[in-house]
């Protein structure tokens, strides 16, 4: 989807003014948050490129102004919702009764093997590369040319690389799709290239940082040699 | 009279303030917790991995190495994944990692434009500011402004900037070039002068002090 | 610039929900707002051009949640201090004052010939036609492309046109050019033509509305045969 | 190569309640006021106009008479600007301005994508749903969808449809069909039929009542 989530070439978004010596987390609430996407992912009750398509579908005045675990929180709330692992009434019934009472307890107890699931997740994460049959059609140098189309489920195709000609500069093994994954489709992995973008191929001569490209990651459906 | 009404998939109104969101998560947990997903010990193991044992000086380290042991450095450069562990670093968000090497001519910097696609096993979680609107915006369009004018970074056009946008499931970070002036320092001495930012690209290792 | 106001195509903004008899002003201050923009146009502090351009700038989150009037004050206020029309500190001052005091008056009296001035500009208009030297470099039926470059400043390139082909369907004449008077650097006055896209051009066939099309209007600079 | 800066020219937060707003526009109309900008008096007439003086009901007529007086038409459809002046209609935001003729086989929808331009003199300002985000995003890459699910106008895949996207200082308004069973009636008569939604092309004349 064409959403402000992807932001590559937007202009208007202020000062970085990055700070050094943050906090991990901020507060209880965003490790809770943080906790609950590797406890969900382990589960299988969705993946990650849904968690990303999620983020996506944050109301775009919202996702441009909250903070990075708020938009953890929207993706994983709408996907155990969408998912029917999170029942959105008793959510609200529940989220009322600790607004009145911030200091209730939490419910006690638990699977002890819960916490060592998720922990093992962390530590040893899921690569999603894939063996897949074939081989890859493109190989380092060929020119390509990024799919200009807009279609409305996720993808990793960005706005600013549609449409745009570049170079392949690694040639990976196969992963899997998020085009397909993101949208519910299975995995269907497929081989994975970075492809090398000049500067000025992608914002126009007049305003491109000389001498500077951007390198970035498409699968094979993306392109084709030019 | 109301304002844009967006819509969310969400029942009722997008949470904000500190107190509705913190409500609103735990009785997210709560629920998670009943159906057995979730139990407040894993919320602790978890954050205590990150907040006390990965970090950018796991990064830092294996910078270090590579600077000292060109047989590393070869292996973290063609397999960034198998050498790091080789280290005992790895998981989540690190599953497939790539280094790419600062050279006199050529500078890399990472940035993800569609998330925030970050190694969190060598790294740590992504400061703010790489999560941010603005950086993942200017850092693709402007990255000669954004170093300079942001990180105090002044890249001579000579130098080439490569942007690497994290748009696949690789996690790139950056091997940043050896100071001047540390050949007497040993791989401890050497990783205390590696820095977050440098590993990202929008910075320098620290100078040793004289 | 590459702005969050150039919303064609961008998706994830929700249902249009649709109203009937809606008043023209809700308020009063929004009708202080509205005569502002003739007022000040009347005056020549700015174009219409720098009005656009400041609202562009307003901030992403700002632009997509508040309303019409809101962001017709940001710019009016921004495109003022700009000029140096109003001070921000007077106005800041001012604000305090009548935030405390709500019911204090406005200033009494002012020149009869202002509210003549201004309805006038409303009731007359002031057209960006503008008579120019030579004749338009291309006819209709030609088949054109639009730059793909993105300029930083003030232009009416929608991103969703850029690198995109269509034919020219109507020849007008010269207006004033707002990549030029929107960055203040003069009228610099060029033909308009209205370019027919087609839909499948614009969004790939995949998601493209069968049988329809896209009219933009262009000015001869962002254009190429092709 | 320079980065845009955001205005920090306002100072403090933008305001957004009810309350700040009113503050905020009072200061400002009072300074212009004082430096001899703006009066009282202006903002009374300049509103009166837009409130009850210049709304679709003056394009509503301009159709009417299209659809009564064929020279009339032919002059609309070549020189929108000319023929609207004939019956009094022009002025800020229509200086020049462009009619396009719905047919059997085409469909036009305005819309303005970049702000909200829209031909004021006929039409009156206009509503809010025509410069919040969703319908200029989604008129341009959806039409068919947003007339079907959000004015309830379905139109079959063989008639073409136009969208003019208001880019210029051209402004685009729609003549639409004249609905069947009408002959008999009057301009006047005929005029009240031509709803705003008719014009903007979002929606069809109403039909007379039987």
């Amino acid at each position: 989807m064409n959403g402000v989530h992807d932001l590559g070439g937007t202009d208007g978004l202020g000062p970085i003014d990055p700070k050094d010596d943050e906090p991990a987390f901020r507060s209880d609430w965003e490790k809770a948050v943080f906790t609950m996407l590797p406890a969900t992912l382990a589960r299988g009750f969705y993946n990650l490129d849904q968690i990303r398509f999620g983020l996506e579908q944050m109301p775009p005045g919202d996702y441009l102004t909250s903070r990075y675990f708020e938009h953890w929180l929207y993706t994983i709330e709408s996907n155990c919702i969408r998912t029917g692992v999170i029942d959105p009434d008793e959510l609200d019934q529940r989220t009322r009764h600790y607004r009145l009472n911030p200091d209730a307890a939490l419910p006690e107890g638990g699977d002890a093997a819960v916490a060592t699931l998720v922990e093992t997740v962390c530590r040893m994460g899921a690569s999603a590369r894939r063996e897949i049959e074939g081989a890859p059609r493109f190989s380092v140098g060929t020119r390509v040319r990024v799919a200009a189309d807009h279609p409305y489920g996720h993808t990793r195709r960005a706005r600013y690389i549609r449409g745009k000609t570049g170079v392949i500069d690694l040639v990976h093994d196969a992963f899997v799709y998020p085009d397909a994954a993101g949208n519910g489709l299975g995995e269907d992995p497929a081989f994975v290239y970075t492809v090398r973008f000049d500067a000025a191929e992608l914002w126009g001569p007049e305003t491109a940082a000389p001498n500077s490209s951007v390198c970035f990651d498409v699968w094979e459906p993306y392109i084709q040699a030019v | 009279m109301t304002s844009i009404q967006i819509p969310s998939r969400i029942a009722g109104p997008y949470p904000r303030s500190e107190e509705d969101i913190a409500a609103r998560v735990k009785a997210l947990e709560a629920l998670m917790i009943e159906k057995g997903i979730l139990t407040t010990e894993a919320v602790d193991r978890v954050s205590a991995i990150y907040e006390n044992e990965v970090g950018p000086q796991i990064g830092a380290r294996i910078v270090a190495k590579a600077w000292t042991d060109p047989e590393f450095k070869q292996r973290l450069l063609a397999d960034a994944t198998a050498a790091c562990r080789e280290l005992g670093a790895g998981g989540l968000q690190g599953e497939d990692m790539l280094v790419v090497e600062n050279t006199d001519t050529v500078r890399h910097v990472v940035v993800c434009t569609l998330c925030s696609c970050y190694p969190w096993p060598v790294l740590g979680l992504p400061p703010n500011w790489y999560k941010y609107p603005a950086y993942r915006s200017r850092m693709v369009r402007e990255p000669r402004v954004v170093l300079r004018e942001e990180f105090g970074l002044d890249v001579p056009d000579s130098v080439e900037i490569r942007v690497w946008d994290s748009s696949s499931e690789l996690r790139y970070w950056v091997l940043p070039q050896r100071p001047a002036g540390t050949d007497a320092l040993g791989e401890e001495e050497l990783a205390r002068l590696v820095t977050r930012n440098s590993m990202i690209g929008v910075g320098d290792p620290d100078r040793p002090a004289s």
